[in-house]
């Protein structure tokens, strides 16, 4: 898995999150290339569909962070969200999705080497991983042809 | 009307499974899981459900698989390559076990895909297709097949018909088409020369409920009964009697892309689920379930023959016995029967 | 059982009831919804061990509510649904009357539905020993192992929806599925698609489903979705101290402790 | 149609440095729907406005995704530029080619990789964006203040002043609140009413402010600018109009032996009472409580005497409803009660006080007329002890907080004490000494060095009474806790600073929040001190933690300014992006089956169920309304929604869709 | 070997127009001559439009089948695909499958006058048979068209009203609902059926077309009952749901008759057979 290089969502919250990995570009801390962000008004909109719909485009791992608990902007979309995650991932536990691949976290504004650092290892470890083939052999070709399952 | 009638022999049958197997042929045979028995690919002669009365889903999937694709694109900016469906794809399919009237049903969709223009993906899976059809020994009550033209032993749509005759476990093979005489010539030793046999005695019993011409005509001024309301009050609009039925084709078209390229496919629906007329503007034609539920019977026992001269219904019974809440066909029809306008 | 029917008849014959929502003799020894309007039709009416349906999914259905004040035949796992959906907004004492069902099968009416909540809450929501014991072999399975287990049960699904049309939780008249602007899940039936829209449901139904079974008995392929819903049952318990449906109050899943447990959270 | 304008900065070396801005440039014409694509050193220059502004002119651009730096930085700067060339500034997007990229990685394909990435995401939300356009909300000018202390007259004046009218109202039947009853202030030990009874008067004369004393909130309904509050004015018995305030009544009032408020109890007062002598109004309230007439049905000496027969003993409580724009909440702090310090034998012996009662002692207008007399037999203390952070910083009596202005305030006891007191001798037991703020420290020095107050770092374990004399048991930590014992005439606790009573249900009624000490929360504890969640209520003073004069004044001129900035325009403009619940024609409406759950996930009470009836009247749905005032954006109902109903603006189901399927995938 | 009947022709977008808030007339070629040469359809037939990716809706050709070498089609916006096709500039590429359904019968309408009525975005069906009708102006007597709209902001084929209202062989008499009308607004203000009722020639020897919305359709017929037409003399378009075009999916099931076959065109006397499913 040398030459693998997976492909990285970031989920984040434009107040703590964006603004945190803002600053790792202030402070000139260097992370890995992997990860793309989008941006999103709060963890609260995060929604978890989206998850699935990375995944089903080819993600091999998905980094979600917001706002540490009482620093949301809008008081308590993390709250929310962090009940819905608890929940969700459970479930995808369950149903056999690689919940490893999803890595939750609160940065926060002020935490730019925080930010390199969650990037760095999620990369780490979803090279170690390997890619994501198991859902991914699912998603890009689920008609079994003339079947009756 | 049959070409040919032979004998096989009781343990020669799973030879003859064999055989078709060497002769790499896609057997789907009726398999048995968590209480459901369903058409499968099969690979072992012993891993077949011999002893059922109807399996939960038609053997319609084999030639119009509930999604399939129509055509692939590939799209970038200002140019776009579309390519249809490779027929030639379609794989050399065996139907093992089939009921007669499930084989019956392939009729009527042929004639539903192929009264106005003709449908070449379903075409080319039905011409890949051999039907082996099994007359049945056993009934149940949401049977009714001799009310709707057929019967436990009926040849129309097998391409071969197997028929056991009794205790001595043998089976009478009545050969009906070519794709039938094709089978025989690969397994000539199998299939032995036979004095005329008598198969109706070993047939299951399955009494005439109604009258399907008299249920037709009825149905002319029935539209605007109140029986509809009545009937459909429990119905809960799903799709399941139309998925399970063997002559319902009703589907929808819809396009899947990652990113440059993707297909078109094919794909069940419904008339009983509230989308399936609902139209973007909010309005809906058949708003209320009591119509979905009078479009699927009127569809199957009205328009059908009026515009395909074929009626939508086998008398397989699959939608009773699958129907959440308990609506039985057969009661239902019989109420129309029956009920004074 | 005669109680039933008795009640049944005066409530339609003094007109304080339009339709009695109850269960009559089926086929395959199954029994069914059967609505009665006539006060003469009431001794259709039956009830046993069998009557498993559950009916409050007709209360929110237009046709049925069009009939006017409705009376039900209600076992808890009905009375549960019920109480949800007032939560929901969807019935109230206004066009609703429960007759309750004790698990010793009496007849039990209620004055109303703060009534029918109280009573409930006498009975916790149990996840019988047979679906336990599924839970926990799952429990034990290795990730690919589940995997491979939910798109094996789930590629049959042929999307036909009984699931969702039993489930008296799933009366929304636009459901995901149908929402194509963007299409969140693929329509066709397909692993995709299937895996899609039964993960979909589950989350829907976080907090919200009540364990009646509902989806799984209207399956007419018989797969075991339910399992996702008393997974997250469990799940709800053990995070959350698990939920009963309330008429009032806060839902499992639009309210929030700050001190959820986060240990998943870098 | 869709013709995306995609412009790539180099900002100057940040970006160009590591990112290949020429291959983004031209790759991203590749794009579908990309009509125009250019690289440039300086996009935020002037040229590299005008470049995308001639564009957009130009080649008609339906949307623009200015790839640079931060859309923290520069979004405003670049969707100003779209909107002067006459392209809706919603339809810009900007992709962070500099923090999120050229910044953080080495130059190379990978990063070059990635800015083209970041550019195609925003491509395709770009498509999917909308023309927004920002939401106006009419503004009723008139502010409500809650609370009549100096933070709420601070308040109530600056914003009367700016031009708008104020509506304050008070609890007690005077405005005044906690300084009125204090004696001098530190750190200038300037009388306390000299310089607050003036702006008592000011507040009680300003055309722009209505007065309601002995009055309370009673509900609170609508949104910023549009608050409909309905005030509870207690029956005061009199009728205010004709009343002189002449006295006659107070002076001859037979119940004479109540415990005077004002006073902390050291004094007394009637049954019909002005609190205190500078009262604003300054005009009698029947205590019922405590009246002959109310409680035995006869009496009426007040009547008899008053010249102008003001009294109304049939007066009822009346409501006012009043529109108001905004809210400032100044509804201050108390101190905890004695109960609380068992151990201090606070209640128990009467010349154990609180330093409020200190304040009445010291003041000139005082129950002693200014001269330092202990409760029990009012002679004059020899010995007198302060104790500082009497329950405050003490998580054991669950104040875990610093009360902040003891220190100052004891210091200043014992200083007036000193000057009062000729040869008395004083004590304070303190823990650390918090003179933080301007002449502070030199205060609390002054009253250790020039009056000779003994201060002892170390806690006061119990206080009996032993001969006459209340003995302190204390410990000197500084002298390795040796055990102090002081034979005290008097002891003056520093009593923690709390919620006022009555704060929780206040804040209820307002749907702001507040802290787990019942004080009011502020929006942000940093940037948004004077704001609370709820948009268009401040807070000013004590009741969102203890304070002293000049913050309370600062903070209350703090919020005032806010309230004249949201006064400032006839219509509220705020950003669109917000939640919006979809409609539809009829038969359908909308997609919404109104199951509310959405409600309680919303913080701000945005979500509203609004009724669609038929032509007859009668309702046929129920579904949900987001109240644009109050929505702020967070878009928690969104994730939420079954029915995918509620959507919100900037940040929509297509948009964030579209963004992870650019993301993952080629085009 | 048989076709794909699913296949669409490739048509590259010419042209797009703006017509009203969210309506849009593509101009459409074919991406490869053979199927120009071999297409051929008649006035009142429709077809299933693509965006490869999105998926298929059903609406009418617009233009005349006497202008060749291209085809136009107008649409609102209102679902998915209708979205994604306002989305696609000029030289992009879409899908077309078609022409299916019936047509009007031109041919025997020969020698009579011919009356349109139109509401809002229903011209486009009309269109195409009004050009038809033009182009072959000689095989009719008079030719009047009454077309209405919400506002004037909500007329498409804004300049083509302008060439009819200039020709002298046609009669165009264009309306707005009450309050739709701008300061300069010369035309009708009212109802389309109010209008008819006074405007529109006899009925003898005259055709009548209908388009619109339902309820504008609902309250025409009476009146053109009044004036005196004959059931079979008013012709009118459906518009079902639709996948497939020819009649296989089912959803343009209505009573014995399929839309997308014996439709989209039907007289009233036809339609008054018809259960009220559509």
């Amino acid at each position: 898995m040398a030459d693998f290089e997976p492909k990285i969502v970031a989920f984040v919250c434009n107040w703590c999150t964006y603004a945190g990995a803002d600053l790792t570009g202030t402070s000139r801390i260097k992370y890995a290339t992997n990860v793309r962000i989008i941006r999103f008004p709060c963890t609260g909109r995060i929604d978890y569909m989206l998850l699935l719909k990375a995944f089903d485009e080819g993600a091999d791992g998905i980094i979600v962070s917001g706002c540490h608990p009482n620093d949301c902007h809008y008081t308590s979309g993390n709250f929310h969200a962090r009940r819905r995650w608890i929940m969700f991932r459970e479930l995808c536990d369950f149903v056999g999705i690689d919940i490893n691949r999803v890595l939750f976290s609160w940065v926060s504004a002020a935490e730019g080497s925080k930010w390199a650092d969650v990037v760095n290892t999620t990369v780490t470890r979803i090279r170690e991983l390997g890619p994501y083939t198991e859902y991914q052999k699912v998603a890009k070709h689920p008609i079994r042809e003339v079947t009756n399952g | 009307m049959t070409i040919d009638k032979r004998i096989v022999r009781k343990e020669a049958l799973e030879k003859l499974f064999e055989i078709l197997k060497q002769n790499n042929r896609t057997i789907f045979a009726p398999v048995s899981k968590n209480g459901k028995t369903s058409f499968k690919i099969t690979e072992s002669y012993s891993s077949i459900e011999k002893d059922f009365i109807q399996t939960t889903q038609s053997s319609k999937e084999s030639v119009f698989p509930r999604t399939e694709k129509i055509l692939d694109f590939t799209k970038s900016k200002n140019s776009l390559d579309a390519k249809p469906f490779d027929i030639l794809q379609v794989p050399e399919v065996i139907l093992w076990g089939v009921r007669p009237c499930d084989a019956m049903g392939m009729g009527e969709l042929s004639a539903i895909f192929n009264w106005d223009s003709k449908d070449e993906i379903y075409n080319s899976r039905l011409s890949k297709t051999t039907i082996i059809g099994f007359s049945c020994f056993k009934a149940d009550e949401s049977c009714f097949c001799t009310s709707v033209g057929g019967n436990p032993g009926n040849i129309e749509g097998s391409d071969i018909l197997f028929t056991r005759l009794g205790e001595s476990g043998d089976w009478l093979a009545e050969i009906i088409t070519e794709k039938g005489v094709a089978i025989v010539a690969i397994a000539q030793d199998i299939f032995q020369k036979t004095e005329n046999q008598d198969k109706n005695k070993y047939l299951a019993e399955v009494p005439v409920k109604f009258d399907r011409e008299t249920i037709r005509k009825k149905l002319d001024a029935f539209f605007e009964s109140e029986e509809w309301v009545e009937q459909s009050l429990k119905c809960i609009g799903c799709g399941a009697c139309a998925y399970v039925c063997p002559t319902c084709a009703c589907f929808d078209i819809q396009d899947e892309i990652h990113g440059k390229s993707g297909s078109r496919v094919r794909c069940w629906d419904s008339c009983g689920i509230s989308q399936f007329t609902l139209h973007t503007s909010g309005h809906n034609p058949r708003a209320v379930q009591s119509q979905r539920w009078r479009q699927r019977i009127m569809h199957k026992f009205s328009y059908m023959p009026e515009r395909l001269s074929v009626y939508g219904c086998t008398g397989c019974g699959r939608c009773s016995r699958a129907c959440p809440v308990d609506m039985n066909i057969l009661e239902h029809l019989i109420s129309i029967q029956e009920v004074t306008l | 059982m005669d109680e039933l029917r008795k009640r049944a008849k005066e409530l339609l014959e003094s007109k304080t009831i339009s339709v009695v929502i109850g269960y009559e003799e089926g086929t395959y020894n199954r029994t069914r919804a059967l609505f009665v309007e006539k006060p003469e039709e009431a001794s259709k009416l039956i009830f046993d061990s069998r009557c498993v349906l559950n009916l409050a999914t007709y209360i929110t259905k237009q046709e049925v509510k069009a009939k006017g004040k409705m009376a039900i035949a209600a076992t808890i796992p009905v009375m549960r649904s019920i109480i949800q959906l007032a939560y929901e907004f969807q019935v109230s004492d206004k066009n609703l009357l429960v007759l309750g069902i004790t698990p010793e099968s009496n007849l039990m009416e209620f004055k109303d539905l703060l009534e029918v909540e109280t009573y409930i809450h006498k009975f916790e929501i149990e996840i019988n020993a047979s679906y336990r014991e599924k839970l926990d072999k799952l429990a034990g399975m290795t990730q690919t192992e589940r995997w491979k287990f939910w798109i094996d049960e789930l590629s049959p699904c042929f999307k036909c929806y009984a699931c969702r049309a039993a489930c008296p939780m799933c009366y929304c008249h636009r459901c995901t599925v149908d929402f194509n602007q963007p299409q969140w899940i693929p329509v066709p039936s397909h692993e995709l698609g299937n895996l899609e829209w039964h993960i979909m449901r589950a989350v829907h139904l976080m907090g919200r489903c009540i364990d009646c079974d509902g989806c799984a008995n209207a399956c007419p392929l018989g797969i075991p979705i339910n399992l996702l819903n008393k997974r997250l049952l469990e799940d709800a318990k053990r995070h959350f101290g698990g939920y009963q449906p309330v008429l009032k109050g806060d839902h499992l899943m639009s309210t929030f402790k700050p001190d959820d447990k986060e240990n998943f959270i870098r | 149609m869709s013709k995306i304008g995609v412009f790539v900065c180099h900002c100057g070396e940040n970006i160009s440095a590591t990112v290949d801005c020429a291959k983004v440039a031209e790759t991203a014409a590749g794009y579908d729907g990309v009509v125009y694509s250019i690289d440039y050193k300086y996009m935020c220059s002037d040229p590299g406005q005008s470049l995308i502004k001639s564009a957009i002119i130009e080649k008609g651009l339906t949307g623009v995704v200015v790839a640079s730096c931060s859309p923290r930085m520069h979004e405003p700067t670049f969707r100003k530029a779209c909107a002067e060339a006459g392209l809706n500034p919603y339809m810009c997007e900007m992709a962070n080619l500099r923090e999120h990229c050229s910044w953080v990685h080495e130059k190379g394909d990978a990063t070059t990789e990635k800015a083209i990435d970041l550019v195609r995401i925003l491509v395709e939300k770009v498509k999917k964006n909308h023309s927004l356009n920002a939401i106006k909300v009419p503004v009723t000018k008139t502010a409500l203040v809650i609370g009549g202390g100096i933070a709420g007259i601070q308040a109530s004046l600056d914003i009367a002043n700016s031009g708008h009218k104020v509506i304050l109202i008070e609890r007690d039947p005077s405005i005044g609140g906690h300084m009125s009853q204090l004696s001098e202030t530190f750190p200038t030990l300037d009388c306390s009413q000299c310089i607050l009874t003036p702006r008592m008067v000011e507040v009680a004369q300003h055309e722009n402010i209505t007065l309601y004393t002995y009055a309370e909130l009673e509900s609170l309904e609508g949104f910023v600018g549009n608050f409909k509050a309905k005030i509870r004015r207690k029956s005061k018995s009199l009728d205010e109009k004709i009343c002189t305030g002449c006295g006659q009544c107070t002076t001859k009032c037979p119940v004479k032996k109540i415990p005077s408020e004002f006073n902390e109890g050291l004094g007394k007062r009637t049954a019909i009472y002005v609190p205190f002598p500078q009262a604003v109004p300054n005009k009698p309230v029947i205590d019922r409580v405590n009246c002959t007439y109310y409680i035995k049905g006869k009496c009426k000496v007040c009547e008899i005497v008053c010249p102008t027969k003001a009294i109304r003993f049939d007066q009822e409580d009346t409501i006012v409803e009043a529109e108001v724009g905004a809210i400032v909440v100044a509804t201050g702090f108390t101190v905890k009660q004695p109960d609380f310090f068992p151990e201090y034998g606070f209640g128990k012996y009467p010349d154990v006080i609180t330093g409020l009662q200190f304040e009445r002692l010291a003041s000139a207008s005082g129950p002693t007329l200014g001269e330092i007399r202990r409760p029990s037999d009012g002679k004059v203390p020899e010995k007198i002890v302060f104790i500082a952070c009497a329950g405050s910083r003490d998580p054991a009596k669950g104040i875990p907080y610093c009360s902040k202005i003891c220190c100052m305030y004891i210091a200043k006891h014992a200083m007036l004490y000193q000057h009062k007191v000729h040869g008395g001798k004083s004590y304070v037991f303190y823990m650390d000494i918090r003179a933080g703020g301007k002449m502070y420290e030199e205060f609390v020095r002054r009253a250790i060095e020039d009056d000779g107050v003994n201060y002892i770092r170390g806690r006061v374990s119990r206080i009996y009474e032993k001969n006459g004399k209340l003995i302190v048991k204390g410990a000197d930590t500084l002298l390795g806790a040796m055990p102090v014992d002081i034979d005290a005439d008097m002891v003056v606790l520093a009593t923690a600073g709390i919620a006022n009573e009555g704060s929780e249900e206040l804040a209820q009624k307002l749907h702001t929040s507040y802290d787990s000490y019942h004080f009011f929360s502020e929006a942000h504890p940093k940037l948004k001190p004077v704001e609370t969640n709820t948009a268009g209520i401040f807070l000013a003073g004590a009741c969102q933690s203890p304070k002293d004069i000049p913050e309370s004044v600062a903070m209350a001129s703090g919020a005032a300014v806010k309230v004249a900035c949201l006064f400032s325009q006839d219509e509220l403009t705020r950003e669109p992006l917000i939640a919006v619940v979809n409609r539809q024609a009829a038969p359908v409406f909308s997609s919404c089956v109104g199951c509310f759950l959405c409600v309680s996930a919303c913080p701000y009470q945005a979500i509203e169920k609004e009724e669609i009836k038929n032509r007859t009247g009668e309702v046929i749905k129920t579904i949900a309304k987001v109240n644009p005032g109050l929505c702020q954006g967070c878009g928690t109902c969104v994730a939420f929604c079954r029915t995918k109903s509620i959507d919100i603006q900037g940040y929509t189901h297509e948009e964030m869709y579209s963004e992870v399927m650019a993301l993952l995938n080629e085009y | 070997m048989m076709e794909n009947i699913y296949m669409p022709y490739l048509m590259r977008i010419e042209k797009v127009t703006y017509e009203a808030p969210g309506v849009k007339t593509f101009m459409l070629k074919f991406v490869n001559n053979d199927d120009q040469n071999n297409f051929n359809f008649k006035a009142g037939q429709f077809g299933e439009y693509s965006v490869y990716g999105v998926g298929e809706s059903t609406f009418c050709i617009a233009s005349s089948p006497t202008r060749k070498g291209y085809i136009e089609c107008t649409f609102r916006q209102t679902g998915k695909v209708t979205n994604a096709l306002a989305g696609c500039e000029e030289g992009s590429i879409v899908g077309f499958r078609g022409p299916y359904g019936n047509v009007f019968p031109l041919d025997e309408w020969k020698g009579k006058n011919l009356l349109f009525i139109a509401g809002g975005i229903a011209l486009p069906p009309m269109r195409c048979v009004i050009w038809n009708a033009l182009d072959l102006r000689d095989n009719f007597k008079d030719v009047t068209i009454i077309y209405g709209a919400r506002t004037v902001k909500d007329l498409v084929y804004k300049h083509e009203l302008q060439d009819w209202e200039k020709r002298r062989d046609v009669k165009l008499i264009t309306t707005v609902d009450p309050g739709g009308e701008s300061p300069d607004w010369k035309g009708e203000i009212g109802f389309v059926p109010t209008i008819v009722e006074k405007v529109a020639p006899s009925s003898k020897n005259t055709i009548a077309i209908v388009c619109g919305p339902p309820v504008m359709i609902k309250y025409t017929f009476p009146v053109l009952a009044k004036l005196g037409f004959a059931d079979n003399d008013i012709y009118t378009t459906l518009e079902n749901r639709m996948k497939c075009g020819f009649g296989k999916c089912g959803r343009c099931n209505v009573g014995k008759v399929y839309v997308c076959k014996d439709g989209p065109v039907f007289t009233l006397a036809q339609l008054k057979e018809l259960p009220d499913e559509y």
